[in-house]
C-alpha cells in the first residue's frame, strides 16, 4: 500500500507537489541509482567484467520511478530484458543486483539467472523477461491474486513498443478487462524495438490509440517528465485499488545506450543520442522543475548523488569480491521436490 | 469406497482440494461456461464435464472462466501461482500447447531456477490427450514428450480413476508445475475410488501385471491395450509384466531397472509418435542402465511419424493396439531361443 | 479476379442492385447449398454416419456467401473449424466435402483431414483451422504472396468473436498494417464461443471498434443482410486490390444449431434459437429483398432450391458409397520427400 | 574454394538462392533492420549479422523485416509457402518457439497431411540453438528434439560451413517444412566452402572420424568436442568413429547402425537436456535395430535436467565437454574387457 504520509498537502494543489519533500528525494535516489548503476554496468561490461548481455536502461528512469513511486512493497511488476531499472525502482538490493550480473553466488538469483532474469518476489518484483511479451500475461495472474484474495494490492506490467505488437500482451490487456483485475500495462515507447524504428512496428497511429480499443482507460505520457508519469500512475493506481479494472500508461521515452551494450547503433540517425541527452534526459528535467519550484535544492540534490556514486561503488566492490556458484549449484532449484 | 470414473474422480479431486484451501482456483475456457449467456453459468463444466457444478459452489471468483486466449491463461495461471494461488489451469486440447507453450516452458517451468530458488510455482495444468474419437490432426496428439523434456514441469498421465484422484490431488499440493495428462477416450472409465481426499506420489510406477518373461512399460491408455494383450499371451504361456509409470516426470526409473534385471526382455508402449518420444527415453534408459540384463532387442510400439489422421479406417491402424503389442511382446520373448 | 460482367449496371445505382440476375441466383444458390448442407450433415451426424465433430455454419451464410461473392478462384480465404459455409462459398466441390465428412477417400482431403480440415487449395481455400486463431496469420502470408509476386489477388481470413480475442489474430492485423497488404479480416460474430457469450469475452464495446485501433478500416454490418455484408465486402476488397490495405469487416450474425452438432446448448436463452430463425434468417432475408425488388421472384428462388436439394442428395449417396481410404494412406502425404 | 565461416556460409547460401529463384524471400526481425529509423536499413542484417546486406540486392520486397510477432512470423511464412512463395523466416532464438509454435507444428508441418497431399510447404525456418554465450536460461536452449519429434518437419543441425551452405540450399530447394539450426557459438567457424551453390541430401550423415572400436554420434557443436575427445582417446589406443548425422530428420539411421555393428559400442552426445531428446532417440533405436551387435551399455552424455544457468561457472559444467565425452568413451570401450 502506498504511504499516504507521503503524499503533500493537497490543497497546495497542482500533480508537482502530490509527493511531499521525502517524497521527492527519494525518487530522485532511485532514479540517480539507476542512471548510475547502469553508467556503471556499461563500463564493467566494456571491461568484460560482465557475461552474457546487458540491455541498459538510462534515459528510462522516469518511467520505472514515476509508476513505482506508487506502489508498496505487496504491489507487484514484471518486467523486460531491460529490467535494472524497474528492479531498482521497485526495491530490489542494487548490491544483489551487481552480484547477479556478474555471476556471482551472492547474486540476488544466485549468480543463475543474469540480467535478464533479476528479480526478488519478496519486493514484489516478477523478474526480467527474456522472452518479449512474457510479463503482461503474468502481471494479469498477479492482479488475479490480488483480486482472488482481497489483498488490494496491484499489479503493474512494463512492456517496450516492441513488445506492445506482441500476441501475448494484447492477450493479456483482453483479460484483464474481461476480470476487471487491478493491472496497469506500461508501454515504455523508447523509439526502438532492437533496431527497428517503433513508427514501423506499431501499425496504430499510437500504442496508446489502440490499446484504448480494448476497453480500458489509456494515455500517453511524456517519459522525459517524471511528475507527468507519476500523475498518470497515480490515477491508473487509485483506479485499480478502488476495483476500477486495467489501466494503460504509454510513456514516450528514450534510450541513451544501444539495444545491448556493444549494439553499434547504425540505425541511428547522427548525433541523436547526443540530442537525446541534452533536451531529454529525465534526470535533469526533474533537477530543473524541483528546483525552479522551490520544493528542493541543487545541494540536496548533490548530496544523494554522492551517497549514490559511493553506493554503486561499494555493489561493484562487493560484486568483484563474491564467490562464484558452488557446483552443486547447478543441479539445484529445477524442482521444490523431485 | 464406491465405483466411479475418472470424469468423476477428477471432479472430486478439484472438489475436495477447493474446500480444503481456498487459494486453489479453476481456470480456462468454460471451466463453468455460460458466461455472458442467457442460459446462464455452467451451462458446461468444460468442454467434458470434469469442472460441472463447481461453480454452484465456489463462484466465479474461483472458477474462472476466460475468452479463448491460451497464452494469457496459463501466464495468468503461472503469475497467480507465484503470487499465493494454486491455480487449477485447463489447456482443453494438448494440441494448443502450441498458442501458449512459452508461458510454461520458459516461464512457469524456469522461475524457480532462474531465481535462484526463490519462487514456488504451485500450477497444474489440465490437458486432453489422445486419438481415437475422429478428431483428426489438431485434437489427438499426445505430446507429454514435450512437456517431459522440459526441466521444471512435472508430467502426470493416470490410466485409471484411482489414479487420477490421487495424483491431481498430489498436483494441486504440489509446489513445482504439473501437467495433467488426461485422455480424452476414458473419462468413463471406472475403477473404485475412496471417497476422502489421498495422494499418490509422484515417481511411484504402478506394477499393473507381474510376470517374469517380458516387460512391457505402457503409458495412459495403452496400458488397457497392454493389459488385454497381455491375456493373450498368457494363454500362449508368455508372462507379461506390465509397468505403469503413471508420471513420466519423474519417472520411476528403478520400478523398470528392476524389472527388466528380472525378464531381461523390454517393450515400450506409447500412443504418441516414436520421434524422441517416451518410448525412446525408457529404451534409452535401460539400454544403458540394465544392459548387462538385456537378452533382446528393446522393442517400442508407438503410432507412426504422421500426423494423426481423420478417417476412423485409418486412425484405428494408427493407434497401437493389442495384437500390435502383443506381436512385439512375442517377437521379444523369442529372441535368441 | 472477379468478373466484372456479373456486375449490375452502376446507373441504377444502390448497393442491392450492385449485382445482376445472374450473380444474385449464384448468391442465392450458393447460400442455399450451406443451409441445405448443413441440415443434412446433422441428420446424418446424429444418425452416426459422420465421425468426430461437426460445426455447423446454418445461419450464417450471407457472410461467406457475401464476401465470397467478390472473390475470384485465385483469391485465398482461411477458415475455421466452422468451415463447411466457407468452403461451399468459396468453390469446393460439396460432393468431396460430403465424403471427407464421412472420412471417405474421395474426399476432398482423401478422407486425412474431415469437417476441421476441409482444404481445396486450387480453390483458394486455405482450410478449415481446428486451433482457433490459427488462420489470420495465414492470411497474412497468403497476401503476402500476392504483394510480392504482384498477382493482384486479395486474401480474406473468417474468424469468429471467440477468435478475435486470440493473440494470434491480434498479431496477424498488426503485421498485415505494418506490411500493408492485401488482407481482409472477418469476424463472424455469432455471439458465443463454444458456450461463453461475446460480450463476456470481447473485453472492448465491439470487436470492429478494437479493430480500428489497429490503424485499419473498419466496419460493422448486419450479417442478417447478404447485401449489407457484400457491400462492406465489394469496399474492402476493392482497397485491397488497388494496394490501400488490409481491412475488418464485423458481421453480426448468429447460429442456429450448437457449437458442435449434439450440443444441449445450455447457455442458450429460451426460444432463442426459435427467435434467430424467425427473425434472423438470412436466407429469408435475401428472398424477402430480392422478391420486394422485382430483381428475382419466387419460382426462379424456388427452382434453385430444388435444385440444390438434388445435389445435396447426391452428394451423401456419393459419399455413403465411395470407399474408405487405403491402409497405406495412413503413411503417405507426410512429406513430399524424405 | 576459399575458407568461409558459417556465417559467410549461410549468407552465400540464402544470397545464391535469392538470386537463383525470385520466390524466395527472407522474414524476420531486423532480418535488414533500421526500418522507420534515422540511420536507414541494413542497420543489423539479423542480430548476427547473416542477413546483412542481401536488402540491397534484393529491396524491402523480398528482405521482410517485422514487429516482434513471432506467431504473425511464422504463420505469414506458412501461408506464403503454400501460396507460391518459397520463405526463409527467421525465429531469432530456438527459445522463442513457445510463443510461434502452433504455426510450425500444428500448421505447416500438418498442412500436407490433413489437406491429403495437396499441399507443398516450401518454407525454411533459421534459428539459433546453444548454449555457452552466458545467454542464460531463455536464450541458449537446443530444443531441436522437439521439432525432430513433429511428423512433417525436417531439422537440419550443421556443424561446419560447408555443410551449412549445402544443407541451407538444400533446405531452401527442399518443398517440405525445414528448421535449420544454426549455433549461436559457431557462427565464426571456418572451414573451406566451395562457391558455387551446392545440395548436401538431407538423411545422408557425415563420418567425421573412422574409428573400429566406438561409436560416437555427436550433434552440431558436440561434433568439435567429440573430435577433440577422440584425440586424447586415439593417444590411448582407443579409436572412435564420428557421426555427425546433420539432420535429424530424416535420420541416417543406417549409417549409425553400420557403425555400431562394427564398434559393438555407442556414446551419443547431445548439448540438448537429456529427457525425450536426440540422445534417447538415437539411442533406443540402436537398442532396437543393432542390440545383437551391442558389447557394451548406450551412453548418453547430454546437458543435464536443468535450465541453462547463467553464470559462466555453472554454464561451462552444464555444457557437455571433451573430457566427459572422453570419460564415457572409455566406460564403453572398456564394458566387459
Ligand atoms: C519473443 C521474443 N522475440 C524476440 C526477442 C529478441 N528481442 C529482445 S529485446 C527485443 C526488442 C524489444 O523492444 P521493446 O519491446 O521496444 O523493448 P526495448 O528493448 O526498447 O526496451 C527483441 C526483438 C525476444 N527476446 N523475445
Ligand atoms: C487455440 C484453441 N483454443 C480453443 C479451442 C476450442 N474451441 C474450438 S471452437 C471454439 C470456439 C470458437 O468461437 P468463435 O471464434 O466465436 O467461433 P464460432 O464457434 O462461434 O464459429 C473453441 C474455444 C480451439 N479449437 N483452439
Ligand atoms: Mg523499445
Ligand atoms: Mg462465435
Amino acid at each position: 500500500m502506498l504511504d499516504q504520509s507521503r503524499r503533500g498537502p493537497t490543497n497546495e494543489g497542482g500533480y508537482v507537489v502530490q509527493l511531499n519533500r521525502e517524497a521527492l528525494i527519494q525518487a530522485w535516489r532511485v532514479m540517480t541509482t539507476i542512471r548510475r548503476f547502469e553508467e556503471r554496468v556499461q563500463d564493467e561490461f566494456s571491461k568484460g567484467h560482465i557475461p552474457g548481455f546487458v540491455h541498459l536502461y538510462a534515459g528510462q528512469e522516469a518511467s520505472a520511478v514515476g509508476v513505482c513511486t506508487e506502489l508498496g512493497p505487496h504491489d507487484y511488476i514484471a518486467s523486460t530484458h531491460r529490467g535494472h531499472g524497474h528492479s531498482i525502482a521497485k526495491g530490489c538490493d542494487v548490491t544483489g543486483m551487481m552480484a547477479e550480473l556478474f555471476g556471482k553466488q551472492d547474486g540476488l538469483c544466485a549468480g543463475k539467472g543474469g540480467s535478464m532474469h533479476i528479480a526478488d518476489l519478496d519486493r514484489g518484483m516478477l523478474g526480467a523477461n527474456g522472452i518479449v511479451g512474457g510479463g503482461p500475461p503474468l502481471v494479469v495472474g498477479a492482479a488475479l491474486t490480488a483480486k482472488t484474495l482481497g489483498t488490494g494490492t496491484v499489479a503493474v506490467s512494463f512492456t517496450g513498443d516492441g513488445g506492445s505488437n506482441q500476441g501475448t500482451t494484447f492477450e493479456a490487456m483482453n483479460l484483464a478487462v474481461v476480470l476487471q483485475l487491478p493491472a496497469i500495462f506500461i508501454f515504455e515507447n523508447n523509439g526502438y524495438g532492437e533496431y527497428t524504428g517503433a513508427s514501423y512496428a506499431v501499425g496504430s497511429r499510437d500504442i496508446a490509440g489502440r490499446a484504448a480499443g480494448f476497453g480500458l482507460p489509456a494515455v500517453k505520457v511524456s517519459g522525459d517528465d517524471f511528475f507527468a508519469v507519476h500523475e498518470a500512475a497515480r490515477e491508473a493506481v487509485e483506479r485499480a485499488r478502488a476495483g476500477g479494472g486495467p489501466s494503460v500508461i504509454e510513456v514516450d521515452t528514450c534510450r541513451f545506450y544501444g539495444h545491448h551494450s556493444g549494439d553499434a547503433q547504425l540505425y541511428r540517425g547522427k548525433d541523436e543520442v547526443k540530442g537525446l541527452r541534452e533536451d531529454r534526459d529525465c534526470l535533469k528535467h526533474f533537477r530543473r522543475r524541483v528546483t525552479e519550484a522551490g520544493l528542493l535544492d541543487h545541494a540536496e540534490l548533490d548530496a544523494v548523488e554522492a551517497e549514490v556514486a559511493g553506493l554503486i561503488e561499494r555493489a561493484v566492490a562487493m560484486a568483484q569480491a563474491a564467490d562464484i556458484p558452488a557446483p552443486e549449484a547447478l543441479l539445484t532449484d529445477v524442482y521444490v521436490s523431485y | 469406497m464406491t465405483v466411479k470414473t475418472i470424469r468423476q474422480a477428477l471432479h472430486e479431486a478439484l472438489e475436495q482440494e477447493m474446500r480444503r484451501d481456498p487459494r486453489v482456483v479453476v481456470i480456462g475456457e468454460d471451466v463453468s461456461g455460460g458466461a455472458g449467456t442467457g442460459g446462464g453459468r455452467d451451462a458446461a463444466g468444460g468442454v467434458l464435464g470434469v469442472t460441472k457444478g463447481l461453480i454452484k459452489e465456489f463462484g466465479e471468483a474461483r472458477v474462472i472462466d476466460t475468452p479463448i486466449t491460451e497464452s494469457a491463461i496459463m501466464g495468468a495461471a503461472a503469475g497467480a501461482a507465484v503470487t499465493g494461488l494454486r491455480p487449477v489451469a485447463e489447456l482443453m486440447f494438448s494440441d494448443f500447447l502450441g498458442v501458449c507453450f512459452d508461458q510454461i516452458f520458459n516461464q512457469a517451468a524456469k522461475f524457480r531456477y532462474m531465481f535462484g530458488g526463490k519462487a514456488r510455482t504451485p500450477l497444474v495444468i489440465r490437458t486432453m490427450i489422445g486419438a481415437g474419437r475422429s478428431a483428426a490432426a489438431q485434437h489427438s496428439q499426445s505430446p507429454y514428450h514435450i512437456f517431459t523434456s522440459v526441466p521444471g514441469l512435472k508430467v502426470v498421465v493416470p490410466s485409471n480413476a484411482y489414479d487420477a484422484k490421487g495424483l491431481l490431488i498430489q498436483a494441486i499440493r504440489d509446489d513445482d508445475p504439473v501437467v495433467f495428462c488426461e485422455h480424452k477416450l476414458m473419462y468413463d472409465l471406472k475403477t473404485e475410488v475412496p471417497d476422502e481426499a489421498y495422494v499418490i506420489p509422484f515417481g511411484e510406477a504402478n506394477v499393473v501385471r507381474d510376470g517374469d518373461d517380458v516387460t512391457v512399460v505402457a503409458l495412459a491408455r495403452m496400458v488397457h491395450y497392454a493389459a488385454e494383450a497381455a491375456e493373450t499371451l498368457a494363454a500362449e504361456g508368455i508372462e507379461c509384466e506390465i509397468i505403469d509409470p503413471r508420471t513420466t516426470s519423474p519417472l520411476d526409473e528403478d520400478t523398470i531397472l528392476e524389472s527388466v534385471e528380472r525378464t531381461g526382455r523390454l517393450v515400450v508402449v506409447d500412443e504418441a509418435t516414436p520421434r524422441c518420444g517416451m518410448a525412446t527415453d525408457i529404451a534409452a534408459l535401460v539400454a544403458d542402465r540394465a544392459f548387462q540384463f538385456l537378452k533382446a532387442p528393446v522393442r517400442r510400439v508407438t503410432a507412426p511419424h504422421t500426423p494423426v489422421p481423420f478417417a476412423p479406417s485409418l486412425e484405428k491402424l494408427y493407434i497401437p493396439d493389442p495384437e500390435r503389442i502383443a506381436a512385439a511382446v512375442r517377437a521379444v520373448y523369442g529372441y535368441g531361443r
